[in-house]
């Protein structure tokens, strides 16, 4: 099998290959079909690997070549595939394979496909080789190359400048986390000599003491990164605004995987979280602060797609907590979940907003009203998986999981206290959307029917969403508990609390989604007359985050730019202008010159110090024949001088 | 008396030289120059020299002052004509450095011990004779080039059918 | 195989005459003669690649025939895997600064395609010149071309960037004139053999400050060719007004003179003043790093913003090669490489952006993807290389650097990185400018033709080749690097104590 | 009898007084004057130090002198006659058309 | 007189049996076309070359000449460049009518004064050399009185050099006057009176200074450059000057080694004043012919570069430099001299404008020898510099080598302003270069000798 590993990030990286280079030959619908074939071999793949017993056996391993090769610095073109890169390649490469088929329809009317599924293949080869990366440099391209088509995705429709900026911002803003991440590897490089990731983490523990130094510095490099690429305080900025590209890139790259990325990371360097626990700690607070920034940022938006995206802030802020509590394991079948039914949401969200001539407001959706019965019910779905509907929700098992793994945590109360009203938020929110959009008068025209891919990838989607978490039943509930046992040698476990104590958390987990969705029924009925929630604004411009950084950091750093621009245009142009017009003084220059730009300044002085000798000079060549006698008479005097002298 | 003689004839002709410096007529700045050069010839011979006080005289004295006579006679030169006072603006400069130049040249002089004066003793013609056609044989002979050289080229520049 | 080096030399030289005197309106001809023996040259240095053996030990090939010998002057050429890398950069930008001027020059062709050969040339010479004398005659003799190809063929103000450069450049060579002087009467009064021989001057004791004069002078020399901070200013000017393919030749080659000199003459020849002098190097670098970045944010002109991230990616190199250990060592060549190959696509392309926008301002362009999606694919390409994207060119050299860096201090790498982050910034808000948005103009525009596809298509492979699989380069630069690094005396404490 | 000294004081005295007429005068022949007054005292320093050292090199040195002056005086004499004839001056402020074109060049 | 006496000088025999030969062929009764003249000068010259070629070891005549190597390259150089610029004024329109027997037989002569100054071993002999050398030109300058500024120039030149004449002559007499001779064999070996004889060399340095153009010697050059026909202007950048140069040479560096040390600083003055002088006044300069003539003055400062070294190396540096400047001056001015108008050169840069580009070989040949001049690489210019700044490095004069260096920078900027309208592709003026067959052969032999200088220096180093 491990020979085949390849082909996981290869297939869609061939799919992109062709499409870019012999894209001239193919119409537009071939395209889609191409790209689909592509991530379907992916996942065919990835499939074939459960079959032949990946889940139970050793990792699976396959080097390709010696990337770059010097010294110690030999990071490979190899692949791991472990059981957290199993859950996350089947995750990846099945929600892919999804929305390459929605896209199918959803994108069929473009003119620019070629782009789109380029764009889209790259993008599952690059996440799929971040996941099965066997060295952090090979995992620094797949997190990268996910950044580039997230860039690529959002800014699609670029003849819209706010798109494009969207993207340029995404890019940017991940890429700050990015220099970190690179830093932190160049740190693990220059401790280890190492890059392998398993070695990496091998010596860690055996060399770095639980606490010390170097381990809080490495995860909080790491951590950086993660923060960038999962959009969690405070570089969550730009996740909202990549709501421009298209839904399906939205359930794709801005909900399922791409944003989840840093959570992979994190997963997989625990160890040296383990040896920092004051930065795993750390990791809790972060993803506990985001859960209540991106719930009550989402309570107050909208258009619905920005709804949905700070709602993916608020829930990678869950598998954050998870992280930071220790329960690894609970992280990513949260961030499975989680995968199946934002990517159903969006999914609908996305038919919705296509078939309504591109209305994004809830308000709008509402009054218009005529959506089909497959997307209420797939968006019903969604929404009470996201809430947490209890039992039969999956989105329930993970969150309740995750809730009561937060307790025994270190100030684990605290960070459970707002875990919990995050939950009762979540479920105000999107039942919030729901009730606007649903509960409107049905006027409309009749529907046009849904074509089949679409039809198919949210049916799927959908039962995804009620049925995955039955992997892991609560503690101290009868039924499976596959999930964390499977995972545990890998990943480690969290510790539990005492089992009184689980039943009454996991009771209030139960309540707190039906609590929600009343206190969503009041709230919509009072806003439809008009009633507006406090605070409402800033919380729809994201507590204001965008104008905080303009102010703090773009303004002054665009601020710097401009003046040194300013200055070197002033010294280069203006000066030697001014300076060939009036023959200014060498003095002048100098006195100048001193000023900050030595450099152009002292050019410029220099040539009109040399052109003044020079008209100064020239002026004595004047043609009298006694001044020519002078001037030698004078060197023969300054000749003979020296003697005296 | 020798003494008195040579400083006498130094003084004549160092101010005869000076006079052409502030003569505003060319001839008698002519007129003063032979003055100076005939006084020269006398100290030229005082020196011991009697040849070259002798070509002094011919040479100077009678052919090229000759010529610049001839020449301001043609050109028919006046002072005042087209010509700024002798003395014009802009003399300090010049005046000074060539003061400078003499200091020089007087402490140059003044400074090395060649003092000690033989009596003087005439130099014969015959010497400076057998000198020329001895050692500087080929200068004499070579001298003459030069003078054919300069009759060639005053030849054709003073060649009046020029297009 | 070792004539092959003269070859390499002489066949352009003596092209670029027959072509001076007999090309006279003769453009078809003129064009496809240029054409051929530039290909040709690129053939015999893939044969030299392919011939040699990056395992062994020392100069791959070497030429030596004494030239002067009253003087101590040889011809003596050689070629180790750092210059047989440049020479094949060499090789292969030439053929395409021809292709790309095809039609974009108009006029006095023959001119033109001698200059360029001369400056070939004199480029290769450069890269292989081991006798300091030869060195610095192959050193002038790609400025004087390179001059009057800006000078003659640039834009508006051509003229004032072509002294710019000769005189920036031409100062700094002739200061390292007097170095190599100096040098070659120390060496002599020492051992009493008179020589330019690089591999005999190699051994010369130099008391310190005497080292660190000698040092400096070819310091200038390189520096500004590379160029570093505060002796940077004829660059952005040149390139600007520069014929694109001139700016092709000067960022993908004559920039990388500049850095070729620092390897292989002020660190081996000066090691004890180098070391003393690495800190500030450092500095220079990581300034240039960041000022360039910096200044090529706020620059209108898209040339002009190319230049300024020239400086900045050169800072690198720089940066690279003071660390004085494999990965930056490495990673300094390497970007070398990098740089010359996307920095001249990203000329060629923005070349056949102004032939068609006739504007370099980016304020003039923008929404330009749609009707050029080729023209538009590939500048993102490029564009992404240049920022350090993995998997491009760029990335491997400069990841390499930084590790290298961070091996001699953490914060200078962290500066450093900051660099990477800011060419994200200018180079897609430049890519969005010109390419995204709405389109300014309703003209017609015309994609890349077949000829503009196979000069980017090259390119193209070579920076993806030299992204997802350096090794075939990476083996040539183990036995420079390593002779670089055992040259160090004292293996870097000097520098680290510097900076810890 | 006379210092040597005293001599080349005198001589020092014409050469200087020959170039200070050359420096101040502005017509062509006082310049010539000049020139013959400088020469003449190199002249007297020659013969002065030939009586010195007592042997006729120095005599020799101003025949040579003499001949040398004559031949250059005589061309001299003919271009400022020239002058006169074609540039209607023989002042040297006049000549003055070779010169540096101080406008200034090329930026 | 010996025989050997003879055969040493058989070369200056020839030159004086040539200038009377082409009078006497002048005033013969029946005229002699203008082409018998020039070629029987040319063949006076051949002969007078062919003749050094027998001299062997060092010789003495009458201890007033020596024939030695230095001797015998120059006095072969100054006639090939004196034939040069003959062929040059043969293909030369504005005097073109005016070169007949008086023109060829004052080159003679002036040249027969720089070999007799090169070779001479006697201060007399020198001066006498140096008038025979300076008379003839006095009338070259103003040839064709009626042209543009000749006169002008002649009366300048005239005076200027009658005025440096007495400067040298007063060195001459004062050097007399400290040992009792001037023979300069003597001289090198008298000790008592050095002072005043390094003085008297002081004053010998300002004549000859006057001939290099030196700064503050200087000032008559780009007049003379100016108003003189461009063959005229070529003999006396080139090999007029390289003779008084040879001359100093020799005697610094050959017979008073003790005065040249002493006057080293003077001389590291004299070459700082004379490099950044000239190289500022050149910088702006529009006429070219001016242009050129302080140029002519920085390089005359890198050869003092050469002279302050004090060591041997210096003296050869100083001697491949003046070989190889004049032939860059002489190339140089053979493209002035092609590129003439009919009746007048072409002064202005400006009218020079595109003349590169539409005459391609005195294009490629102005490069050369421009770039030589600038010191590029592989020309004869370059090693030049080399040797010369060589030379002051080992003498430990690095300040002095960094100023020349930067000097050299400085002087990029205006010969590439020459060449830069030379090729520049706006053609505003029309008009075709005229110029004979035998002028465009000597461009390119000259384009090539200084490229072949370049590449093979061994060929002159070895003769010197």
């Amino acid at each position: 099998m491990s020979q085949f590993l390849w082909l996981i990030p290869g297939s869609p990286m061939l799919g992109a290959l062709i499409i870019a280079l012999l894209g001239g030959y193919l119409k537009q619908r071939h395209f889609s079909i191409l790209a689909s074939c592509a991530a379907a071999v992916a996942f065919l793949t990835v499939l074939l690997a459960w079959l032949m017993g990946a889940a139970t056996s050793q990792p699976l391993q396959q080097t390709l070549y010696t990337w770059i090769g010097v010294g110690n610095w030999m990071p490979t073109i190899g692949f791991t595939l472990d059981r957290l890169a199993l859950v996350m390649v089947s995750v990846v490469s099945s929600i892919g394979l999804l929305i390459h088929i929605y896209s199918i329809t959803f994108m069929a009317g473009d003119s620019d496909q070629r782009r789109y599924y380029f764009f889209l293949n790259l993008f599952l080869a690059g996440m799929l080789l971040l996941i099965l990366a066997d060295n952090l440099l090979l995992l620094y391209l797949g997190w990268e190359l996910v950044g580039l088509c997230s860039f690529a995705l959002i800014g699609f429709w670029y003849r819209d400048p706010l798109r494009a900026s969207a993207g340029r911002k995404a890019f940017i803003t991940t890429r700050i986390g990015d220099l970190s991440l690179a830093l932190g590897i160049f740190l693990l490089f220059n401790e280890f000599n190492e890059l392998s990731v398993s070695v990496l983490l091998a010596n860690a523990t055996v060399q770095w003491e639980t606490g010390s130094q170097m381990p809080i510095l490495a995860a909080l490099l790491i951590l950086g990164g993660a923060i960038g690429k999962s959009a969690q305080l405070p570089l969550q900025i730009w996740l909202p605004d990549a709501m421009a590209g298209p839904s399906p890139v939205s359930a794709l790259i801005h909900a399922a995987t791409m944003v989840t990325a840093g959570v992979y990371l994190i997963a997989r360097t625990y160890p040296l979280f383990e040896l920092a626990p004051q930065v795993q700690w750390s990791v809790a607070a972060i993803g506990t602060l985001t859960i209540i920034y991106g719930a009550s940022a989402a309570l107050a938006q909208n258009d619905i797609k920005r709804v949905l995206a700070y709602s993916t802030i608020s829930q990678v802020g869950y598998m954050f907590l998870a992280l930071g509590c220790g329960a690894n394991a609970l992280a990513l079948l949260h961030l499975t979940t989680h995968a199946f039914f934002k990517a159903l949401l969006f999914l609908t969200a996305g038919t919705m907003i296509r078939t309504n001539d591109n209305e994004h407001n809830i308000h709008n959706l509402g009054k218009r009203g005529n959506h089909s019965s497959l997307i209420r019910w797939c968006f019903l779905i969604g929404a009470a998986s996201l809430a947490g509907f209890p039992i039969i929700t999956a989105g329930f098992y993970s969150k309740e999981a995750i809730l009561t793994a937060t307790w025994s945590a270190p100030t684990g109360p605290l960070l459970w206290a707002f875990a919990a009203f995050g939950s009762l938020l979540t479920a105000v929110y999107i039942f919030r959307v729901y009730f606007f959009v649903f509960q409107g008068s049905r006027s409309g025209s009749p529907m046009p029917p849904i074509p089949a891919p679409m039809t198919w990838s949210l049916s799927i989607l959908a039962l995804a969403s009620l049925v995955v978490g039955f992997v892991e039943f609560p503690e101290g509930w009868p039924g499976l508990h596959l999930w964390s046992d499977w995972l545990r040698d890998e990943l480690g476990s969290a510790s539990h609390p005492t089992l009184a104590t689980a039943y009454s958390l996991q009771f209030i987990a139960c309540v707190l989604p039906l609590i929600g969705i009343g206190v969503a029924l009041v709230l919509v009925r009072r806003e439809k007359l008009g009633f507006e929630l406090p605070l409402a604004a800033f919380l729809r411009t994201g507590w204001n985050f965008d104008a905080l950084y303009q102010i703090i950091l773009i303004r002054p750093y665009f601020t710097l730019a401009r003046f040194f621009k300013n200055v070197e245009a002033l010294l280069i142009e203006g000066t030697l202008q001014k300076m060939t017009r009036s023959g200014m003084t060498v003095a002048t220059a100098c006195r100048d010159g001193l000023e900050y730009g030595v450099l152009n300044k002292s050019i410029t002085g220099l040539l009109a110090g040399l052109r003044l000798g020079h008209m100064r000079l020239s002026a004595t060549q004047n043609g009298l024949l006694s001044r020519y006698a002078l001037m030698i008479s004078a060197g023969a005097v300054f000749l003979l001088g020296y003697w005296l002298w | 008396m020798y003494e008195i003689i040579f400083y006498l004839t130094s003084a004549i002709a160092v101010l005869a030289a000076s006079a052409i410096l502030i003569a505003p007529h060319p001839v008698h700045a002519a007129l003063y120059l032979v003055i100076s050069l005939l006084a020269l010839a006398l100290l030229f011979f005082l020196l011991g020299a009697p040849l070259l006080a002798a070509l002094q005289v011919m040479i100077y004295a009678g052919a090229i002052m000759v010529l610049f006579l001839f020449l301001i006679m043609v050109m028919n030169l006046r002072p005042g004509q087209n010509q700024s006072a002798p003395l014009a603006s802009g003399w300090k400069g010049p005046a000074f450095l060539a003061l400078i130049l003499l200091l020089e040249l007087l402490w140059i002089l003044n400074r090395f011990q060649i003092t000690a004066t033989n009596n003087i003793t005439a130099i014969e013609p015959k010497a400076v004779g057998l000198a020329l056609f001895g050692p500087y044989l080929l200068v004499v002979e070579v001298a003459a080039v030069l003078l054919l050289a300069a009759l060639v080229a005053a030849l054709y520049l003073s060649r009046k059918e020029r297009s | 195989m070792n004539w092959l080096l003269s070859v390499l030399i002489f066949l352009p030289l003596s092209g670029a005459l027959m072509i001076a005197l007999t090309g006279h309106n003769k453009t078809i001809y003129v064009r496809w003669a240029a054409l051929t023996i530039s290909t040709v040259e690129l053939s015999i240095a893939l044969g030299l690649w392919w011939i040699a053996s990056p395992d062994s030990d020392g100069y791959l090939y070497i030429v030596q025939v004494p030239w002067i010998p009253t003087m101590g002057i040889q011809f003596l050429l050689g070629m180790d895997g750092l210059s047989l890398l440049l020479v094949l950069l060499t090789t292969l930008l030439v053929p395409i600064a021809i292709l790309v001027s095809w039609r974009s020059i108009s006029h006095n062709w023959s001119t033109f395609a001698a200059l360029l050969l001369a400056t070939q040339a004199g480029i290769i010479g450069v890269f292989l010149a081991l006798d300091l004398i030869l060195f610095y005659v192959f050193w002038e003799l790609m400025l004087v071309p390179m001059y009057f190809l800006i000078g003659l063929w640039g834009h508006e103000r051509r003229l004032y960037a072509a002294y710019k450069f000769f005189l920036f450049t031409v100062t700094g060579s002739l200061l390292m004139l007097v170095a190599i002087l100096g040098l070659y009467f120390i060496h002599g009064e020492q051992t009493g053999i008179y020589t330019f021989d690089y591999f005999k001057l190699l051994h010369t004791n130099l008391s310190g400050d005497t080292g660190m004069w000698l040092m400096l002078g070819f310091f200038v020399a390189f520096a500004v060719k590379i160029p570093l901070f505060p002796i940077h200013s004829w660059l952005p000017d040149a390139h600007t007004e520069a014929p694109t393919a001139g700016s092709i030749i000067l960022a993908g080659l004559l920039l990388k003179t500049g850095a070729y000199g620092l390897l292989r003459f002020c660190l081996p020849l000066f090691p004890e003043a180098s070391i003393d002098f690495a800190p500030f190097a450092m500095a220079l670098g990581v300034v240039g790093i960041l000022y360039g970045a910096l200044l090529a944010l706020v620059q209108e002109d898209i040339k002009r913003l190319i230049a300024y991230s020239s400086i900045s990616h050169l800072g690198f190199v720089v940066f690279g090669i003071y660390t004085w250990n494999q990965e930056g060592l490495h990673g300094a060549m390497l970007l070398m490489l990098a740089h010359g190959a996307t920095t001249s696509a990203m000329f060629a392309t923005i070349g056949m952006l102004e032939e068609r926008t006739g504007t370099r301002l980016l304020s003039c362009m923008g929404g330009l993807l749609s009707p050029m999606p080729r023209l538009g694919a590939m500048l993102l390409l490029f564009t992404l290389s240049a920022m350090g994207m993995p998997g491009l060119a760029n990335f491997v050299g400069e990841f390499l650097v930084l590790a290298g860096v961070y091996q001699v201090s953490a914060s200078l790498a962290i500066a450093g990185a900051m660099g990477i982050v800011a060419s994200a910034i200018y180079l897609l808000w430049m890519y969005q400018r010109a390419m995204l948005g709405e389109q300014s103009s309703d003209r017609i525009w015309v994609d890349l033709d077949r000829r503009e596809m196979l000069i980017l298509t090259l390119l193209a492979v070579t920076v993806l080749w030299l992204g997802l699989y350096p090794a075939p380069f990476l083996d040539y630069l183990q036995v420079p690097a390593t002779g670089i690094i055992e040259s160090n005396p004292a293996i870097m404490t000097g520098t680290e104590d510097a900076f810890r | 009898m006379i210092p040597l000294s005293h001599s080349l004081t005198i001589a020092a005295l014409l050469f200087v007084l020959g170039l200070a007429i050359i420096l101040l005068r502005r017509e062509l022949l006082f310049i010539l004057m000049g020139l013959e007054v400088m020469f003449n005292g190199v002249a007297l320093t020659a013969i002065a130090a030939g009586q010195y050292w007592n042997n006729p090199d120095g005599q020799v040195l101003t025949i040579f002198l003499m001949v040398v002056t004559a031949a250059e005086l005589a061309v001299a004499l003919i271009l400022v006659w020239l002058a006169f004839e074609h540039l209607k001056t023989t002042q040297v402020d006049m000549l003055t058309r070779l010169k540096d074109d101080t406008k200034g060049g090329a930026p | 007189m010996h025989s050997a006496d003879l055969i040493s000088l058989a070369p200056f025999i020839a030159l004086i049996l040539g200038g009377l030969t082409i009078l006497a062929l002048g005033v013969w009764p029946k005229p002699v076309s203008t082409q018998i003249l020039t070629m029987v000068a040319i063949a006076f010259l051949f002969l007078g070359a062919v003749a050094t070629l027998f001299w062997d070891a060092p010789h003495e005549v009458n201890g007033m000449l020596v024939t030695d190597n230095l001797s015998r390259l120059f006095t072969q150089f100054f006639m090939f460049g004196t034939a040069v610029i003959i062929i040059l004024s043969s293909g030369y329109t504005p005097i073109k009518n005016e070169v007949r027997e008086e023109y060829l037989s004052l080159l003679l002569f002036s040249t027969l004064g720089m070999t007799l100054l090169i070779a001479s071993q006697n201060l007399m002999m020198a001066f006498v050399g140096l008038e025979i050398l300076t008379v003839p030109l006095f009338a070259l300058v103003a040839w064709q009185p009626a042209r543009n500024g000749a006169i002008e120039g002649g009366v300048k030149y005239a005076l200027l050099a009658g005025f440096a004449a007495a400067f040298f002559l007063y060195g001459t007499a004062l050097a007399y006057t400290s040992a009792g001779t001037i023979d300069l064999t003597v001289l090198g070996a008298v000790t008592t009176n050095a002072e005043l004889l390094a003085i008297s060399v002081t004053l010998i340095l300002v004549g000859v200074g006057f001939k290099l153009a030196l700064i503050p010697f200087h000032m008559w050059a780009p007049d003379i450059y100016q108003a003189a026909p461009a063959p005229i202007t070529a003999l006396f950048a080139s090999i007029a000057k390289v003779a008084a140069l040879v001359f100093l040479i020799r005697l610094l560096c050959m017979q008073l080694q003790h005065i040249w040390e002493a006057l080293l600083p003077l001389i590291w003055m004299l070459a700082v004043a004379s490099m950044v002088a000239g190289n500022l006044l050149a910088l702006h300069q529009q006429n070219l012919k001016r242009l050129l003539a302080y140029s002519s003055i920085a390089h005359l400062g890198y050869i003092f570069v050469a002279l302050a070294a004090g060591n041997s190396l210096g003296r050869d540096a100083a001697i491949y430099y003046a070989l190889t400047y004049a032939l860059m001056n002489l190339g140089t001015f053979a493209v002035i001299t092609a590129f003439t108008r009919h009746d007048q050169d072409r002064q202005d840069l400006e009218e020079f404008r595109g003349l590169g580009r539409r005459h391609p070989v005195l294009g490629i040949a102005m490069g050369v020898c421009l770039l030589a001049l600038a010191g590029v690489p592989p020309t004869a210019g370059f090693i030049a510099k080399l040797i010369a700044f060589g030379a002051a490095i080992e003498a430990g004069h690095t300040i002095l080598a960094i100023i020349a260096v930067l000097n050299t920078a400085l002087a990029f900027y205006y010969y590439l302003r020459i060449l830069n309208v030379f090729y520049d592709t706006n053609e505003t003026n029309l008009g075709a270069a005229q110029y004979s067959q035998g002028t465009l052969i000597i461009v390119v032999t000259i384009t090539l000798l200084i490229i072949a200088f370049g590449i093979f220096p061994e060929w002159v180093l070895g003769l010197i």
